[in-house]
């Protein structure tokens, strides 16, 4: 029961403590919070929050009173930049063992000060086999005039250019002015196949068929499926983003001992194993991939072939690049 | 009064002051006075943006008043308790989720979707109409959200209006159209402004539903603003947009009372 | 002939009706698709219903929603009506003055008011929360109830508080007991209409909630990234099943001889 | 062409319950002045209305210069009409609202002003072009109504209370106004009125109405002196009534019997039309043709009743006195006062009413 | 206690440049049934609106029952008004629209119903409680406004034009309606209209005013038969003039010449109060008080004068003749027709208009 007015005044220590999570919306349900509150006597309540940036906006606006949030990557090197976030005390969150080694070193946090892993995947195609005979395994696809009005992309700068620089065998965290002047043509030339620029509903779009080819998370496109079982998903041999979800303790935190045993209690492999089942995003806990469900473990939108795994880049803030994005993002809807 | 002086003008009045800072190389505000942020949106490109939205919020307008019109014209003339009735009628729909609805929306439009599924049904078209993803799914949505916004004011006026200056104009042989034209319109302008004002400004920064219905392919000053106040997280430059969206707004407001030669749009 | 008209427009009317609950129609009928998304169909289900019903967060949401809804459309009636009267007492070249400036709002785009507004909260350190979110609806709606009333201000037969008075009334009762009443009407719409940009507002509540006070628009999106769970449909449908019924059982009451809202 | 401007044949129009006009049949001359003339709630607004073609007859016709109406629109007859209560469009200045008419039949600007302008020099509205109906006066509003449809030059000009919401003063000079701008223009009038000494004082010829019905058709002369029926005898004019039988007709006069007064005696009246002796009637004598004085012997009058003054009102020009005949039976006489120092009578006086038989009509009752 | 309910002491009211009231001052005596007369634009509604405090006074000051008004607010006065458009509460029934002024005092619910009942019952509306005004006819929403006033008992009832909106036959019943009510409870009533025949005929005393000033106050005969200016005589009752010189007043008549018109012989008038001979007047006769007829000799009259009958006026009880006496000189006559078979003149018959000099008045111009 999540209360009716704001939590600060709420939030003190004493018998019945309250903890604050601010995280992504079914990130975890009912039965994960009993668990924790059984065994603490601490109530948990749960904030939800539809991205990053709202995240962002909320936090460093001043809106104190959460106490672990669920941050993606980029967005941690932000808040740590911004001060936002308190130092871990992995001796309090024993579960860090678990993690998989190649999570256990971030770029956007480096020998994990401030954040662990939680939940990941990968920003690839969704694509229709039905319709897309021979399966692709470039983003080249995207530039396909065989399937114009049947594409849809990210609305999503970084994403949308991180596509183009990749295809052309940049970083997508490129800052070099000429290379985002030529992405920018690239996908000029591009939109006319596009039939949409949506981060919403490309799963509905895919289920119904209304798109072939699909730029979207993982996650999503592993939903659809559910719908159209000729549904499939790759990881192009160019690369493609790798984001995670992590979990960190925010500094205006009152009650970081309990923040800290509830992030552990999340990296739990139980837990872990059940929360990738439901959202079907692959877990930081590298003992969960065995544990899932087999079509869950077997779904490249879930779990990247191991092979994927080398071509994977994380997205870091490009700083004052970010208004060259920017500008030709416009230009690139303007046109 | 105060109230709105506290609630209101205070936060814009901070708002407008960010408007003249610059953006931290990582988001946030640099307390350091500039222009840049109104020179930038001299660029044609920004412009065009403006000029885009302008037209689109003015279709909308025009669009919400046919269809709203008629509709309180009729719940003007119904019995006394039925208005009421009707008033509710018409804002219930609103009370569902707006994602939602647009989902619904989108059911409706796409090429397999429901108003496609049955025109070729009835063989009114062989192969299917390209609606969703178009300016004119834009329009739907938008005109979609605001009549309400349009239909009560009218209504408000028109509930006013004397009947039988309506049948005088007919017996000084007016015609139906010249009827509606010469008598009750003029009689209701009082509302039609109104209704205009409220239905113009919300579809002139409307961004999600450009950006579900009409696939965010192009963008509005709606998803500019939000863009940089969310994504670029440049506050300064988002203030200033917003501002210099405000201040057209209140010029064209302006203009179209001294073209009146009215002195208040509900006067 | 002048009723063949009317018949046209009667027609336009219903069609217009059509259109607004067209979509209604299609998102009530997913409630019940056996999906989890709304794409296809794929049979019939009213498992959305339970989901509803026991996830304690939607229902929290719809909770807080409904409070802000409520408590900011008091408010916002209470200052709109306030402003509306004080007006219609100014003097022409005042109230014109004030009367722009109250309008301002509207001409505002709405995320810059939410903007506005978390700035100003942060800055004087007032908790983001429930409070927060009403205070912004009800300064978003202040001046839509004052444009509506006023309408039917201008309407009222000043003599009529006259009357009034002469009949020993002081100033306040006059209002109370015949300007007030006279105004219902208006203030019925009004309120509607501030109910419903409450109900269904994201941005400002985006930037004005804090901890514990996410509004229904707010758990809607945050359920972007993992798919809009039907059971939102399921909610939506029962509000405006229950909204319905409450129209229904007051029609049935007036037809009884209850009393009219409506009467002039 | 026809020789009536309007002529209806039993119009027949129901408002849900209320039988609205029933059974209506009455015909216009060209060029006359013709008033309807019935209380409040008899049919005359509605009769109108469907002149006017603003409502559809349930049955019956409507002829408009020979022409059957019978599913034209409002705008394509050739009437106009002046509402009860003006109707000016707020929004338009008088000029605009004269021209009005003119304008929706698509005249040319040039010929428009051509015609509004005498119409305004008639109803005496010149250099008040320019105001809208708010800043006018009654009169003038009224005037304002009334151009606006004649400048149309309708066959038929219809006009519904015109002189309603004006005040004696104004309304005494529109009568005026109104008749003489008949004459000029030739125009037929059909006036709509409840008043009824406007209606005497105005017509050429008018109908008297009740609950829909048609009464009496007539020149006001006619209406007053023959009323066929005790509803006209008592709406035109003011009426004394006593109800008897009708014993003998002799020559020259009519005996009738008081049949609930005893102290009546027999009453000479003047020979009634079509009713049989031994019917009961009522006797009808106008107040002013009643002889007042106190005392017991005077010549010349064929009947004489004893009365007492019971009250008495003073309008200037004349008195009115309310006398008791008998214990239920109260009549009014009135005296007009031709000399300052004429005699007069206070409440409680013992009086002599006297009135010869040519003055006193017998109605079937 | 003080004698008069109401005691005006010289009160000034401007409206923007218009001065409404122009230095009144007037007495009403308690329980007197008084009426303000006057042209439209005169300034009645503004002085009661002064007097029942719903606008201040620039000077001068209003006393009700002896007690000073100034600055005391319109609730908290003695007096209730009934306006000139009823202006009855659109929302609230029959019943709560009279008990509105009660429960504005708090009196308990049985009280009030004690109270309104009887009041229901006097204005003939018992069964008519739970209406709405919406549904009410004209003359029962005008009953309701006077019940509302009444029921409070007030020192004063001020009304404005209450039949100003009623139709002929239901004006004529409520004035007798008013009249009675105020003697039942022998209110003082303060009645303003514009209406001369209805102001003579109910009021005990009457004022006229014009352009915001008090010209005459006197019982309606003596504003009828004594005016004291040329625009009482006009506005109260129609008066035919001819203006002249006063040569001298011999025993019994004075003498005055015409001064406009030479064939006008010289005329025999009742002896003026304070006109010196020598001044110029205006010599006042009514019309009922001109003897009309054809044949040149007939004796009696003190004057006599030849006139052509211009246009002739029928309205039922009596002739209205418009006499030409001279090129620039019309006089009315009003002849009743006290015999159906009496004779009536002609337009353009010669005929000679008699009068006695006692009905000649003289004013100085
Ligand atoms: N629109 C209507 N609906 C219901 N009844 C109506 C309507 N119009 C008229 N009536 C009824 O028809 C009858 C005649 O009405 P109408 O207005 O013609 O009378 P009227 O002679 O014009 O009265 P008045 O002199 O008061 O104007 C009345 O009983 C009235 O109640
Ligand atoms: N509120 C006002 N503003 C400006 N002038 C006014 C106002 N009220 C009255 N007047 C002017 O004062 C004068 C007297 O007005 P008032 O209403 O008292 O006349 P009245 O005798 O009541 O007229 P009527 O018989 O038409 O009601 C008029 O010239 C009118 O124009
Ligand atoms: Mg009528
Ligand atoms: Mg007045």
């Amino acid at each position: 029961q999540a209360p009716t007015t704001n939590g600060p005044a709420r939030s003190g220590t004493g018998a019945a403590q309250t903890l604050y999570y601010f995280t992504w919306s079914d990130y975890v349900d009912r039965e994960q919070l009993a668990g924790f509150e059984a065994r603490t006597g601490a109530r948990v309540v749960v904030d939800t929050f539809s991205s990053n940036e709202e995240l962002l906006a909320k936090i460093q606006g001043g809106a104190g009173g959460y106490d672990v949030a669920a941050p993606s990557d980029f967005m941690v090197s932000i808040m740590v930049r911004e001060g936002l976030l308190a130092e871990l005390d992995l001796a309090r969150i024993p579960n860090v063992a678990s993690l998989s080694p190649w999570l256990s070193d971030l770029p956007f946090d480096p020998a994990q000060r401030y954040a662990v892993p939680y939940l990941w995947g990968t920003v690839g195609i969704g694509f229709d086999s039905a319709v897309v005979a021979t399966p692709p395994d470039s983003w080249e696809v995207l530039w396909d005039p065989r399937y114009r009005g049947k594409i849809s992309m990210l609305n999503d700068q970084r994403e949308v250019f991180g596509v183009a620089l990749r295809a052309m065998g940049h970083s997508l965290n490129e800052t070099a002015p000429a290379a985002i002047e030529q992405a920018k043509r690239r996908l000029l030339a591009q939109k006319p196949l596009v039939k949409t620029y949506t981060s919403e509903n490309y799963d509905n779009l895919l289920a119904a068929g209304e798109v072939a080819l699909a730029h979207g998370w993982g996650g999503a496109v592993a939903r659809a499926m559910d719908e159209r079982p000729s549904l499939r998903y790759v990881i192009p041999r160019e690369g493609a983003t790798i984001w995670a979800d992590c979990l960190v303790v925010l500094r205006t935190s009152r009650n970081k001992d309990l923040a800290m045993r509830f992030i552990n209690y999340l990296l739990e492999t139980d837990v872990a194993v059940h929360t990738t089942n439901r959202l079907r995003f692959a877990s930081a806990n590298r003992e969960v991939k065995d544990r899932v469900d087999a079509r869950v473990r077997q779904n490249p939108a879930v779990y990247p072939p191991e092979d994927a795994r080398d071509r994977l880049e994380w997205m870091v803030d490009v700083g004052d690049a970010i208004r060259l994005y920017d500008r030709a993002w416009t230009e690139l809807k303007m046109r | 009064m105060a109230w709105m002086g506290l609630f209101f003008f205070l936060p814009l009045l901070l708002v407008f002051v960010i408007s003249f800072m610059m953006r931290g190389t990582y988001g946030g505000v640099e307390w350091v006075f500039s222009l840049d942020n109104y020179a930038a949106l001299l660029d044609p490109l920004y412009l065009r943006i403006y000029l885009r939205s302008i037209l689109l919020a003015t279709a909308t307008t025009l669009l919400c008043l046919i269809l709203g019109f008629p509709l309180a014209y009729y719940m003007a003339r119904l019995p006394a308790h039925w208005q009421a009735v009707w008033m509710v009628l018409i804002m219930i729909p609103f009370w569902t989720n707006f994602l939602v609805r647009t989902y619904a929306w989108i059911f409706i439009l796409r090429s397999e979707g429901l108003l496609n599924t049955v025109l070729m049904e009835i063989g009114l078209i062989s192969q299917p109409i390209e609606i969703l993803y178009t300016d004119a799914a834009i329009l739907i949505g938008l005109v979609y959200g605001y009549l309400p916004f349009m239909v009560l004011p009218l209504y408000a006026a028109l509930e006013r209006l004397d009947r039988s200056l309506v049948e005088a104009a007919a017996d000084l042989y007016a015609t139906g159209w010249s009827r509606f034209r010469r008598v009750i319109l003029p009689l209701a302008k009082p509302g039609v402004a109104a209704g205009c004002l409220l239905v113009f400004i919300p579809s002139v920064g409307a961004f999600i539903t450009p950006d579900l219905l009409g696939g965010a392919r192009t963008m509005m000053v709606g998803n500019l603003i939000q863009h940089e106040f969310l994504v670029v997280r440049d506050w300064p430059f988002g203030s200033a947009v917003s501002f210099v969206l405000m201040a057209m707004v209140m010029a064209g407001l302006w203009g179209y009372l001294r073209w009146e030669g009215r002195s208040w749009l509900w006067r | 002939m002048v009723k063949i008209r009317f018949l046209g427009v009667q027609g336009v009317s219903l069609g217009a009706l059509a259109f607004l609950y067209l979509p209604v129609a299609v998102l009530i009928a997913f409630s019940f698709n056996d999906s989890r998304l709304s794409a296809v169909w794929q049979g019939f289900t009213i498992r959305w219903y339970g989901v509803m019903l026991t996830d304690d967060a939607l229902l929290a949401a719809i909770g807080n929603s409904l409070v802000v809804g409520l408590c900011s459309t008091v408010v916002a009636t209470i200052l709109g009506l306030l402003a509306a009267v004080s007006l219609e007492r100014m003097g022409s070249a005042r109230g014109r003055l004030v009367e722009t400036t109250l309008v301002l709002p509207l001409v505002i785009p709405e995320i810059m008011m939410g903007v506005a507004l978390m700035l100003f909260f942060v800055t004087a350190l007032v908790p983001l929360g429930l409070l927060t979110i009403t205070i912004g609806h009800a300064v978003m709606n202040v001046p839509v109830v004052m444009v509506i009333v006023r309408a039917r201000l201008r309407k009222l037969d000043p003599k009529l508080e006259e009357a009034a008075r002469d009949l020993g009334a002081t100033p306040w009762q006059a209002f109370r007991r015949v300007t007030l009443p006279l105004l219902v009407p208006s203030i019925i719409g009004a309120v509607l209409m501030a109910f419903t940009i409450s109900l269904d507002d994201f941005i400002v509540a985006f930037f004005t909630a804090g901890p514990g006070s996410t509004t229904l628009p707010l758990k809607v999106y945050s359920m972007v990234k993992s798919g809009v769970s039907p059971a939102i449909n399921a909610l939506s449908a029962v509000l405006i099943v229950v909204s319905m019924l409450l129209i229904a059982v007051s029609l049935w009451f007036q037809r009884k001889g209850g009393v009219a809202l409506f009467r002039e | 062409m026809a020789d009536f401007s309007i002529d209806i044949r039993n119009l027949v129009k129901r408002h849900g319950g209320t039988l609205a006009v029933d059974h209506l049949s009455v015909q216009v001359r060209r060029g006359e002045f013709f008033s309807i003339l019935g209380p409040s709630g008899s049919g005359k607004t509605s009769t109108l209305r469907l002149i006017a073609g603003f409502e559809q007859p349930d049955s019956g016709e409507v002829l408009i210069e020979g022409r059957p109406m019978l599913g034209v629109p409002p705008h394509l007859r050739p009437v106009n009409m002046v509402f009860q209560s003006y109707v000016l469009f707020p929004h338009l200045t008088v000029f605009q609202n004269i021209a009005f008419g003119l304008e929706m039949q698509r005249l040319p600007a040039p010929e428009v002003r051509a015609r509004v302008g005498p119409m305004m020099e008639m109803v005496k509205l010149t250099g008040k072009e320019h105001r809208v109906p708010a800043q006018l006066s009654g009169g003038e509003q009224q005037r304002v109504a009334l151009a606006r449809a004649l400048v149309n030059r309708p066959a038929v000009l219809l006009l519904d209370e015109p002189l309603g919401a004006l005040d004696q003063q104004l309304r005494q000079e529109m009568q005026g106004e109104l008749k003489t701008i008949q004459q000029e223009v030739g125009l037929t009038f059909l006036f709509v009125t409840h008043h009824q000494e406007e209606a005497l004082t105005m017509s050429d010829r008018l109908a008297i109405m009740d609950k829909g019905r048609l009464l009496q058709v007539g020149t006001p002369q006619e209406l007053y002196e023959m009323p066929t029926s005790v509803f006209v005898a008592q709406f035109v004019g003011t009426s004394n009534h006593l109800p008897g039988r009708l014993d003998t007709i002799e020559s020259g006069c009519a005996r009738v019997t008081a049949t609930q007064h005893d102290r009546v005696p027999v009453l000479r009246t003047r020979i009634p039309e079509g009713v049989r002796e031994g019917s009961s009637v009522v006797v009808v004598v106008r107040p002013e043709h009643l002889h007042v004085s106190a005392d017991a012997h005077v010549n010349g009058f064929d009947n004489t009743l004893p009365a007492r003054i019971e009250k008495t009102v003073y309008t200037g020009s004349e008195m009115l006195y309310l006398l008791r005949i008998a214990e239920t039976l109260l009549w009014k006489a009135r005296v007009p006062n031709v000399r300052v120092d004429q005699k007069r009578f206070a409440p409680g006086e013992s009086v002599f009413v006297r009135w010869n038989a040519a003055e006193a009509r017998v109605l079937s009752a």
